[in-house]
């Protein structure tokens, strides 16, 4: 339980206390991490300012942009303080410093969520596996934590080694997040520099995360061919007793499978359905593809009110608040097992598992807290084992036949549809239900958030959330798709060959659909996104809910897109990284791209990489359904590495944007680090975080996005081709700053030659001077000075 | 009663959307030296009567002689009608712009009044945010059907015939007006 | 900059690696920490739930009240939700949950804030004095660090060694605040008990942020005859050069003070005046008591625009975000000097010192950055000696002969009193002045907040809080009082002294009054009640701003308080601990009463002796002007320690408290040690987190709060004569409650004997059972079972 | 314009009071089966013409017959008037036994309707937030000068001369009704 004290060893201390420190070396092994792997670059575990000039050149260039959530801040005693306009509050602050501050706040909660998620896998995994259990991520991995060690300056080779980096973590978080108290920080420029911080720590702690569990879980090292497995509402084999784990920290679900195979219970979906959803699922399924993957999170409670599920089994995360008392409304029994979530259960740790089970089975209790693990996972399958022939499936959703009777309480007052995150017509759907029209409620199964927030506003108690789920029954009946495994990290190998095409622009483009399932008209939208980019030959990786929601979709010929396209990191391959802390792989390919491709110092050198992301890694981030705090900060990481971000029309919540303006020549002027001279270069990338109102804004964006001064000329004919044919194709003209990205006449697509040549002479376009540079903001970079 | 937000959690603050009628935003846009008109994709769903809102728009724009932004992916549907907007940019782009008290359509002086019409709610609601917290000297208006706290003038939530009926007051206001010079 | 590698150190890796446990021992000194100065206790280095049953005990008897300062949620783009009266957001939470998150993250934001205050000290005084550095508190002082030892069950031995323990408090607060994530937690009780915990590690890194200055800077080691300082706006000698200090980490300000002595400018006020306001001017004093202490937070923008300061140095914490741009009025140039806090100023840390003051002086910037704290220093001293002659204390408060003009702008609109976080009739007074009388305005000064919120809100522009400044000139002029320097810890000698009678209860309580200066009424309210308390023997603690606003009042002879009663700890001691840090003090004194005096274990055993703290220590604090997130973690660290503390009306925005209710026997039934019987022992203490409408209700409640179970019959009759006095003296009757307390007829008050027997004859009173037990809530530490 | 709150940036949600006046405040007392007035220190401070707060909130308690609770010290100012509240017990402790719906004074049915006067606006305000979010089966009532968006019903903010003409309008009313009865 108590650690044993981390020791700030300083090599003098050692000198004449008659040990050799090669002894020490070898026996202790933490100082492996000071080896001379690369020369020490300038910024080692940076602090809070350390980057602060780095932050300042983006937040120049793009500019904050913030739309208040609320005008009034509730933070401290004095208030509430009225901040509408440029009003100060009783501490000073005035709403511009407010959303950055609020911005902050929720970074922090999203790089502290990770860096615990990280810290509990990784505290548990080096109970497990001990702490000196190697980082072997396979031979075809050789830069095994990019992030890891351009931030930290460490290269990570065992469990412990991670343990030190979440430490140097947590003390920075907890120091970013002081910034927040009332009198502190005052510039609203200041508390985007933090939130850019966090950012940054939350990838570093979501690699660490990540790393832990493949090297000990055995999960796939980057496998291109990662096998496929099954998503979706309809593929529990309800015969079987069924346990369901929701969250993302799979730990606990590993538990389960491991219980399962050594009392000779089989694998998954042998004796005992496993499920997962949200992240966890992924992460069951990179640890045995026969678990299978129920969905994202809107699926949560109408998969418990199916009763499907004979145990269910909560982590941490993006765990629906009142899956408790839903599953008591279908009698399955819930574990928890993470302090962070212990939803008021009784804590049984310490109790012996036939206690436990006994009184879960019994309904004693209709949930428990078990903190340790490997006692959770037999309790969990234990349970579903006897409980399965008693709970006979019991659910709450009502029968079709039976929805018109319910619908005909409803007075159509609009309170459901005034209060559904993403204004859904329920109001009409139950109206018309009503009136025995149920293709309404059917509709809008594949839009629905799945939340009940409806259901708890209805003044009628209509269950407005099972309605649609239940007029939707057919669907999701067949709901049963496929989609690829988590493959995890990308491999040297990958990197090798597809650095320089998307360096210089051949590739054009690395898309990553990313996040959470708060999408304006659901999931489909990224599917459609995911697919025009794979035609199109573009890298497209995904994580998360993102990953499954682009699993439920078919193409014209029937399949899913991982059906159709490859797991490769390539041209048109579509890559499921994983869950979302396999989020830090896409970010660490960039990272590798500047490292093994174009061979930049790596080793705490977060400036020079960075700004090679940002000049020459042509990657855009879409987050379409981004929701929660994990999302911003995850964001807002990318961002500070030079990685554009877009969200769907509902991130606008996230009061916080930064955005370029393309007619500011000054700010798109870099060095040349060839000569000094100060270069316009055209606004590629032109916004860091942007919202896209529609999907088709989204995708024309998102090609423009990827965009990068660097581009060689055939590198940006590629990539203004697709710009160009999807503006027309959305917008039926030519983009009306297409003469700000062609450089010379040679990068114009040859497939609209005359046409673009007619718009360049009507805007009074010339072939610029300097047409491909060698792209930079840091002035330290410029090789020759004048 | 007052005006509610149309989404019910939408409470922004102390200062709220002065409630719209058709007469008002008629003679508002009348008297306005330097209107603006933001269009976004839902005018292409959403229906006024018979008309699509879009079109219903470009009638007001031309009515009142005001320059339309057309956002998202809009600019195709007013290309196909021989409507060329005076821009074509995304709703966050135009209303970072609009941020600036310098800017303009044609870097003359700057906007006082600023329509917005057919973004999604939500969207909507925070660009309309952004304005009232960060351009002060610009007005806003929401012709759109559903209240909106953060505009400086919004309908309050309207049945479709109510709308319907004050969006036709806003254009006779803004015809007769128009004699009247 | 790097730290080097914490070693998780495990005996099993040293075997066999040739090198013997001994010889490591002396090597690395930090397994000093393991030594077995005691057996270790139960719960070493708490996670989130190891103490969680504990929390829920006292959440059973304190029940969280929730008084939501907002319906709505709006942490997420799933939001708005509106959480009325039981509403769900679409994440599930509930409005009591949603409650318990927003306090959780309060305690979190203020837990962090002392623990970075806390890492950039150490960090900073490991740089200069080495890791090695001993704690030494002096030989009065044996129990160094109570609350270090109680909670990690480490004994501190050197700086290093703190260093350590804040790496396990950051862990911890990442932990915690990750529950507060959307889809984690769901159980208001566990919201509670992480706050709990939060609470808990507040007060460890607050222990660890004094006694690292302590022990560096020479503070007084618990001095209780300190010597004697000033406070008021009216002590700086304006003829010197001045500067003046805000903020809590003191680390800058001993730069300036060692610069100046080190080159010949002699100590504060020789030739250079050194003011403090905040916190830091505490520490400022305690480090040399010729620095002067400006006033609490209140004084921050009257003392700026008054021009008296020539430099500014910022540190962290309790800034108004105002101060640069009120400096510049004044002129006067601002050195920030933490990244916490870096407002916007360019980052001078890496320029000459002659360069930044050059930058300074000839108003290049207004302010500037300095990271490098004995730079910040220099820069500082030197800047205000060139600057100083030419700025001429150029002020921004309107002379009295002007007021009635720039009063005569005002409309009497009301917006600037329903702005005011104390509804200050401030309409009025400036229309009063508007027809010449300025006594209305000069009323106001000793209730002003000084948070300037009404004039950012005066259409007008009229700068009410400087009218009402100018207008109480005479009272500023004279505004000089005497204030004992915080003296740090409590000896071990006087717990020895006090241990028995506070525990048997001949010394009727020990009433701390701490915090912030948001009083309701002006602080002269705190000094009022500080006197009641003093007059009747009970110890007075008190540090932060209630520190300097105790001291800004005098007696009926004319005198402070601090001139009145004594430094020590005893009964009708008034005892500065000093700093918002010390606070720790408090608490380290309740805690070593348990370990010193009735000799309980210390080491990681926190539950039996917060247990013992709840029962016997008749310890109330007193938060009267409570407005921060710091105070919200500190008054729920004492909470968690059995410490109940009383809070301002304007309190009740911290949204939660914990009430007892005196009917509810069960909940007031705990277990006599002795048999393991249970046994009601009345309501003592009634509640832990209490909101006091009045200066009086707070005086009567104190006292009441003041009553434990384990009072002997002495103490209690003691205790209630107090109780029933002050009730009678506010309320005008007996207590109706008085039945509760009064346990044999020995509990009989002697002076109301007749009164209070007649009463208990009327209510049907009967002696009790079991009058005194030993009693606990720990079922562990019954000693014989039945 | 819709009622604002007394401290302008006190807009808590959704959820407000509804507007208040003497003649609706008299009638809702009178049908109140379960009736309690909470009397707060301000109480002792504020004057309704030339009688004290606090005797005029007497006068209301004896006219309508209900059970006052005085907080804070206001119970010595009730016993010099030579009238025994009902209890005596801080604001905060008698509203966290109203948030019990088994709670009421004498164990009988629980109480309908809660009067708030005289407790200092934000204490008050926070007071009745807790009601209004966690006894939604009690109705509350604030008669202060000051609007209470918390409440169940406030006055809006009022000039002393309306809030007075209102208070004795409530007044009147209860005791027309009363003869009525
Ligand atoms: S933190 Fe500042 S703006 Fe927010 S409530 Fe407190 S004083 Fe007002
Ligand atoms: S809230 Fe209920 S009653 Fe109202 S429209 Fe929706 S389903 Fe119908
Ligand atoms: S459950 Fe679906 S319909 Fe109901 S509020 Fe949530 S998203 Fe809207
Ligand atoms: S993608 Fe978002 S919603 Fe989905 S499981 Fe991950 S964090 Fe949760
Ligand atoms: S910031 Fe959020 S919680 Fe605070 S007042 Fe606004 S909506 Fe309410
Ligand atoms: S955290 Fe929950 S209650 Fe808050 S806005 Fe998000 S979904 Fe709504
Ligand atoms: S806000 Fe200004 S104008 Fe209005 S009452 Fe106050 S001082 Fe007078
Ligand atoms: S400066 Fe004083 S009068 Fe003005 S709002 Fe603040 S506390 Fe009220």
């Amino acid at each position: 339980m108590v650690e044993k004290g981390p020791i700030k060893f300083s090599v003098k201390s050692l000198k004449g206390s008659g040990i050799s420190l090669e002894d020490i070396e070898i026996a202790i092994g933490r100082l492996a991490m000071e080896e001379e792997w690369e020369p020490m670059g300038p910024t080692p575990m940076p602090k809070i300012t350390t980057l602060r000039e780095w932050d300042m050149k983006l937040l120049k260039r793009y500019r904050p942009f913030y739309m208040p959530f609320c005008d009034l801040c509730c933070l401290c005693t004095y208030g509430k303080c009225d901040l509408t306009a440029g009003k100060r509050g009783a501490c000073g602050l005035d709403i511009g410093a407010q959303q950055g501050r609020i911005v902050l706040i929720a970074c922090a909660i999203g790089a502290s969520t990770h860096t615990s998620h990280a810290r509990h896998l990784v505290d548990h995994l080096i109970e497990k596996y001990g702490e000196n259990w190697p980082i072997d991520l396979g031979s075809d991995i050789y830069v095994e934590m990019p992030i890891s060690r351009l931030i930290t300056g460490i290269k990570p080779k065992t469990l412990g080694d991670l343990s030190y980096i979440l430490k140097y973590v947590e003390e920075q978080i907890v120091q970013t997040l002081a910034a927040a108290h009332t009198g502190q920080e005052g510039s609203y420029l200041d508390f985007e520099s933090k939130s850019l911080h966090l950012g940054m720590l939350d990838h570093l702690a979501m690699e660490v995360a990540d790393v832990a569990q493949i090297i000990t879980y055995n999960f796939p090292k980057g496998k291109p061919d990662a096998p496929l497995t099954e998503v979706g509402m309809g593929l529990a084999d309800t015969t079987k007793p069924v346990i369901l784990c929701i969250g993302h920290n799979v730990s606990s679900g590993v538990e389960i499978i491991d219980f399962m195979k050594k009392n000779g219970l089989g694998r998954p979906g042998e004796t005992i359905e496993v499920l997962g959803l949200c992240c966890t699922a992924h992460d069951l399924t990179r640890y045995d593809e026969q678990a299978k993957i129920v969905g994202p999170i809107s699926h949560q409670i109408r998969f418990i009110r199916s009763g499907a599920a004979d145990v269910l089994i909560l982590d941490e995360q993006c765990i629906h608040i009142m899956v408790l008392s839903e599953a008591q409304r279908v009698k399955t029994p819930v574990i928890a097992t993470s302090d962070k979530a212990c939803h008021g259960l009784p804590d049984m740790t310490n109790k012996p598992v036939e206690e436990i089970v006994d009184a879960l089975v019994s309904g004693k209790y209709p949930g428990v807290l078990i903190l340790d693990l490997e006692k959770a996972g037999a309790v969990a399958v234990l349970t579903a084992l006897r409980i399965a022939p008693i709970r006979k499936k019991f659910k709450s959703l009502p029968d079709k036949a039976d929805l018109k009777k319910v619908a005909e309480k409803c007075t159509k007052c609009g309170r459901c549809r005034r209060n559904c995150p993403i204004d859904l017509p329920t109001d009409e759907a139950v109206f018309a239900a009503r009136q025995g029209n149920f293709d309404k409620l059917a509709e809008l199964y594949d839009y629905c958030l799945g939340c009940a927030r409806c259901e708890s506003e209805c003044p009628r108690d209509i269950p407005i959330h099972s309605l649609i789920v239940s007029a939707a029954e057919l669907k999701i009946k067949t709901e049963r798709y496929k989609i690829r495994v988590g493959r995890g990290p990308i491999l040297d190998t990958e990197i090798r060959e597809v650095g320089s095409p998307i360096v210089f622009g051949e590739i054009p483009g690395v898309v990553a659909y990313v996040g959470c399932a708060n999408y304006p008209e659901g999931g489909r939208d990224v599917a459609i996104m995911a697919e025009e980019f794979l035609r199109r030959r573009f890298i497209v990786t995904v994580s998360g809910c993102s990953a499954m929601s682009i699993a439920m979709y078919r193409t014209e010929e029937g399949k899913t897109l991982y059906e159709e396209y490859s797991g490769a990191f390539d041209a048109g391959g579509l890559v499921n990284v994983g869950s979302c802390v396999a989020n830090a792989h896409i970010a660490g390919a960039a990272i590798k791209i500047a490292n093994i491709f174009a061979r930049r110092p790596l080793r705490a050198n977060y400036e020079e990489i960075a700004d090679y992301v940002l000049n020459r890694v042509g990657a855009c981030g879409v987050a379409w359904g981004a929701m929660s705090q994990k999302a911003a900060s995850i964001a807002t990481g990318f961002n500070r590495l030079g990685v554009p971000v877009i969200v769907g029309p509902q991130g606008a919540k996230y009061r916080r944007l930064y955005l370029g303006r393309r007619e500011d020549r000054e700010s798109f002027t870099v060095y040349d680090a060839r000569t000094g001279d100060r270069v316009w270069v055209g606004p590629a990338p032109e916004h860091l975080v942007y919202v896209a109102e529609t999907r088709e804004e989204a995708i024309v964006m998102t090609a423009k996005l990827c965009l990068r001064p660097n581009d060689t000329t055939k590198g940006r004919m590629i990539k203004l081709t697709h710009y160009v044919e999807l503006y027309k194709k959305y917008y039926r003209r030519l983009p009306d700053d297409l003469h700000m990205f062609i450089r010379t006449e040679a990068d114009i697509p040859i497939t609209f030659k005359g046409e673009i040549m007619e718009y360049l002479k009507e805007v009074g376009w010339e072939p610029w001077e300097k047409p491909v540079v060698d792209p930079t903001l840091l002035e330290r970079l410029i090789r020759v000075k004048k | 009663m007052s005006i509610t937000p149309w989404q019910l959690g939408n409470v922004p603050g102390p200062k709220t959307a002065l409630k719209l009628t058709g007469e008002v935003a008629g003679k508002l846009l009348k008297k306005a030296k330097n209107p603006l008109i933001i269009v976004g994709a839902e005018a292409l769903k959403v229906k006024v009567g018979e008309k699509l809102l879009l079109d219903y728009v470009i009638e007001i724009a031309e009515v009142a002689k005001i320059p339309i932004v057309a956002t998202s992916s809009t600019l195709s549907a007013f290309l196909e009608r021989g409507v060329e907007p005076a821009l074509s940019m995304g709703a966050i782009e135009i209303t970072d712009r609009l941020r600036d008290p310098e800017w303009s359509l044609d870097g003359s002086k700057p906007h006082d009044i600023v329509v917005y019409v057919g973004i999604t709610y939500q969207l909507q609601s925070q660009l309309l945010s952004c304005l009232k917290n960060f351009a002060p000297q610009i007005r806003t208006l929401s012709l759109d059907r559903y209240y909106h706290p953060n505009a400086t003038w919004s309908f309050q939530n309207l049945s479709e015939k109510d709308w319907i009926e004050n969006l036709n007051i806003l254009m006779k206001t803004l015809k007769e007006e128009k004699k009247k010079d």
